[in-house]
């Protein structure tokens, strides 16, 4: 009986949660231009509409090149600066630690708005324009993932038995060789789950690149928001479809490598 | 294989000083055991001679060379560590192999003397394997295996059963002891397990505060500790304080006399008497022995194939016996019933008293 | 040597994460109503300007009310579903526990357009406006946060040690007893940070009210993006600064509860 | 206090069973030892009657009520955990005084009962202390007084002894054992170390595999243990395997007839001969023994106190043999020597053979 109401009460909040998701995917396939309940009928039109769409076309590509390249850059400068806090005490690196929850207490909004002002003091003062190009929106990418990366790779690292490559040492290896044959390969789960966070989290932000993207270097959840304010069709729904599969496939695949319940 | 001389090495972390001015010479293929409570130096000792860890001062000599300021990896010596330390992502063959690797040694050659190393430690056929597959008294003889493959100058071991199970660490530790003498192997052993050290090694260093208290083999020490901690640490005792009196005999605080062994202390020097609890005999047994004394039995402890006996006395803490059991001989007695106990003069042993506790 | 390249890059990856918020911090203080570097002097001005102005003032009550019911209700369901989760097995608990992810998994924009185009749905077909009051946006953000509540709120749960409870129970407690007496207070930490973080991920959310906010019920952070699309001077400077110290001063507080670094 | 009575119970969990059928009955003040390798259902028979488990079937009882039905709340047994289980957000005063705060006792009388329970286990003065500013002695101690204080019908404890060093492992385990008598409590005990229970319990109580293999005294078990198994996990032996023959004698499958103990076995039976190592003598002192044996000596071990020789025998396992040591009277042979080894008829045991190994 208490077993009962307690499972129930666990699936509304499991329901509640997944509901948004459920519905989106429904209305992706309406054969209807306006929202009608219930559709008249079901069809595969709206996918096709949005692959056809430039503007959804074009800001997926920006958003992966821009989510590329951040997450590279992220994860190469995260695990080096991983290693040096994990490895090499020096002073302050308790603090450098404390510092790395700045993801969470730096609201979006203000690296937003301080990135923008920013670059438009560098507009003003050098004369050179960031925002025009992708490069503004790949460093504030950049700056939004770095630190997840450094997180996750450091407590990967920290989690290592340090004896491992003493071993590898001991048996004659120098350190580059250590570090090629023993330490990097052991990094592997660290360094996967960090791009794939870096890429998650910087695919789906919008707070960030909302400020400082520039007509033609949109990325795709601004593009969505643009799309919403003239249209109200099953394309949208078509696009977030889509997009929550690239994301849900992503995951699995990592999954193989290393067990996410154990990262997140 | 090669001799190892440590002569007045100093290690200090920041203000701590964790070995302390130690000297320590290994002649041929001999395994000693570096024993101790926690904390007592003996991993630094061990990692100082792999090179993990740098001297702050004095000499490391492994053979003809000076290693002290040798890095680690060229100093040719065979670690064992704790928790196995096997590369994870390589196979049984690829972990023993890699030491040869490093040495430039040909594959053919390196698949040859893999598969030897193998058979040394019966797991030929577990090449392919990762160590993931296997137990851990598997794994604790491929780090055995990838450590001898290198054929090390000196083969060290860092607690090396301390993660297996009772059963496993009395096989693997016969395992290294007849791999160790068979090889001629010069070994270094560190455990703070002193059934381990009398088991495994021909010499014992027993080591406190970053200082050798005492060395020799397992008997010397147990029968002829130099002082208290050593006596305690290395099985159990029964301590007399007192002083030593002319004639070879032994006065108490509590003003009891007895004969004692022959000792190099000088006549009225405070001293300790140690007597082993299994020396001790009960009942009229004890009436023929040199030392003689009235006690009343605190306390039965039965205990399988021992039964230890607690005895009070008056000026004096009580002292342990332990008696081993046979069916029809057991010592039994009511509590606060009157017993002789007694002991031979040489199976006592006399402590100088620094006034250590 | 090593050591200085070390730590001068993990001071590098430092500086490059701080500077944005050091720089706006900065320009918060311009005596200036352009972005004139160097600036001519510096005053609080903005500060009682944005204190002044009624869009932010009623964007960070509006934010007040809907992050804290938000929060609220988070924290309890939260809780419960964690009981529910963590201590009875029924089918499917490794699935449920897996669909707690659903955070990663659905970017906010898309959870942002389906509630956008259900409470359309609603609005049409039963007549009821979710969005023109701040219903919609407590939904809204309840779904945001109620999966960090229960992930934190288990993960404490997971951690407690049972035969503590079973300790009161031998004792005598009944089973409602041993709850309050016993479970609930041991909870403590995990409730502390799940209603932390429900808080602080809450209050920064930009794109999930993005869509769903109507006039007159704007969080702040949409308050703050409308503000620069007509104006740039320090006022938001001056705000973006106040919701650091605002987020700051919280995770400080908390951190006497619980220590930060076990929980995040 | 009240006695206890476990009749035909059994618990499932899902298709394996827990506890099998099992009956045991405690009269009285006595202190018993639930003691088996893990998995054996020792904890699970402990956490039945704290009322944790319900059984599948069969009843228990204590004093005069059956509690198979009552919940644990209203079973009044007083339970220490493995892991203490204290309430890490009350005081000691508050955590010793929640049993009497379920029952309703009024503050004064409350306060007064706290300060009685903590100076039963020397822990006055520390009525303000959290659990975190305690050691892991005290917190047990203080376990020990919130169980003790609401005067239980039985006394449960789960591995207590399990979480502290070998030194208060000695301390604690002597303060249960002296408050239990002191205070006439009927308690089970759930160990896995056979030293521990001979140590602490009037009678031991042998499980595997859900079921009561053996029960009785600490050497009623230790001398006749009725298994292999029973024999192997209380303490070491020898096994020959044979059959018993007509006239009290035993023949091995070797072809070695030793003369043996009394035993119900019948003539012809299939046994095991069971020989501790302690029982066993060497050198001429073995000549006058009703067995005697040929062997060569195959290893010596030095472990202080004894010392392990290990004798092989044509047609039969190396055995073992325990020595005392005493200065002056320790065994010295070459590996290879030949020796005689002997034991009395009575020191053996006669076990009846299932097959089990």
């Amino acid at each position: 009986m208490t077993k009962l109401i307690a499972s129930s009460f666990v699936t509304a909040v499991l329901a509640f949660l997944v509901l948004p998701v459920i519905f989106i995917v429904w209305v992706a396939f309406f054969d209807s231009s306006f929202l009608t309940f219930p559709p008249p009928g079901y069809t595969f039109h709206w996918f096709a509409e949005a692959a056809r769409n430039p503007v959804f076309l074009n800001g997926f590509v920006t958003s992966l090149i821009v989510v590329a390249i951040a997450s590279t850059i992220s994860v190469f400068s995260g695990a080096m600066a991983a290693i040096v806090l994990v490895r090499y005490q020096f002073p302050g690196r308790e603090a450098l630690n404390g510092l790395l929850l700045s993801p969470l207490i730096i609201p979006n909004i203000v690296l937003g708005i301080a990135l923008y002002i920013f670059f438009i003091a560098i507009a003003d003062t050098l004369s050179i324009d960031l925002i025009a190009s992708n490069v503004g929106l790949i460093i504030a990418h950049t700056m939004l993932v770095l630190p997840w990366a450094v997180r996750l790779i450091g407590a990967n690292l920290i989690g290592m038995d340090r004896s491992i490559e003493e071993a590898a040492c001991n048996l004659g290896a120098k350190s580059g060789t250590v570090f090629f044959r023993v330490t990097l390969p052991l990094m592997r789960g660290g360094i996967v789950a960090a791009a794939l966070f870096s890429f998650i989290v910087s695919f789906e932000n919008l707070e960030l690149s909302l400020l400082i993207v520039s007509p033609g270097h949109t990325t795709l959840p601004i593009a969505q928001m643009q799309y919403l304010e003239f249209n109200m069709d099953p394309t949208i729904a078509a696009v977030s479809t889509v997009q929550i599969l690239v994301i849900a496939a992503l995951l699995l695949i990592t999954d193989r490598f290393v067990k996410l319940s154990r990262i997140v | 294989m090669a001799s190892l001389y440590i002569k007045n090495v100093t290690k200090d972390f920041g203000p701590v000083r964790a070995i302390d001015n130690l000297s320590l010479a290994i002649e041929g293929p001999e395994l000693i055991a570096l024993l101790g409570p926690s904390g007592c130096g003996k991993t630094t000792l061990l990692r100082m001679i792999a090179g993990f860890v740098e001297a702050t001062s004095g000499r490391i000599r492994i053979g003809e060379r000076d290693v002290t300021d040798v890095p680690p990896n060229l100093r040719n010596t065979g670690m064992i560590f704790q928790s196995y330390a096997l590369f994870p992502h390589m196979t049984v063959a690829e972990n023993v192999g890699f030491g040869l690797e490093m040495r430039k040694i040909a594959k053919d050659e390196r698949m040859k003397r893999v598969r030897e190393a193998l058979s040394l430690v019966h797991l030929n056929g577990y090449e392919d394997r990762y160590p993931k597959q296997m137990s851990g008294g598997q794994r604790q003889r491929v780090a055995i295996a990838r450590a001898l493959v290198i054929r090390p100058d000196v083969f060290l071991l860092d607690e090396p059963l301390s993660n297996l199970d009772a059963v496993l660490r009395q096989s693997v530790g016969n395992e290294i002891r007849e791999l160790q003498q068979r090889l001629g192997l010069t070994s270094v052993f560190v455990t703070h397990d002193q059934k381990e050290a009398l088991m495994l090694a021909d010499r014992l260093v027993v080591m406190k505060a970053g200082r050798i208290i005492q060395e020799g083999s397992g008997s010397d020490i147990y029968n002829h500790p130099n002082c208290r901690f050593v006596a305690s640490f290395l099985g159990k005792s029964n301590f007399f304080e007192g002083h030593r009196q002319t004639g070879g005999s032994f006065t108490t605080a509590g003003g009891l006399t007895f004969r004692c062994p022959d000792s190099n202390l000088a006549d009225g020097a405070s001293a300790l008497l140690s007597v082993r609890p299994e020396s001790i005999r009960l009942g009229p047994e004890a009436s023929k022995l040199d030392n003689t004394l009235e006690a009343k039995v605190a306390g039965i402890t039965y205990l399988g194939s021992l039964t230890e006996v607690e005895l009070g006395f008056p000026g004096s803490d009580n002292i342990t016996v332990q008696l081993q059991n046979r069916p029809g001989a057991e010592f039994r007695a009511d509590i606060g019933a009157a017993v002789l106990a007694g002991w031979t003069a040489g199976s006592a042993h006399l402590i100088a008293d620094h006034g250590e506790s």
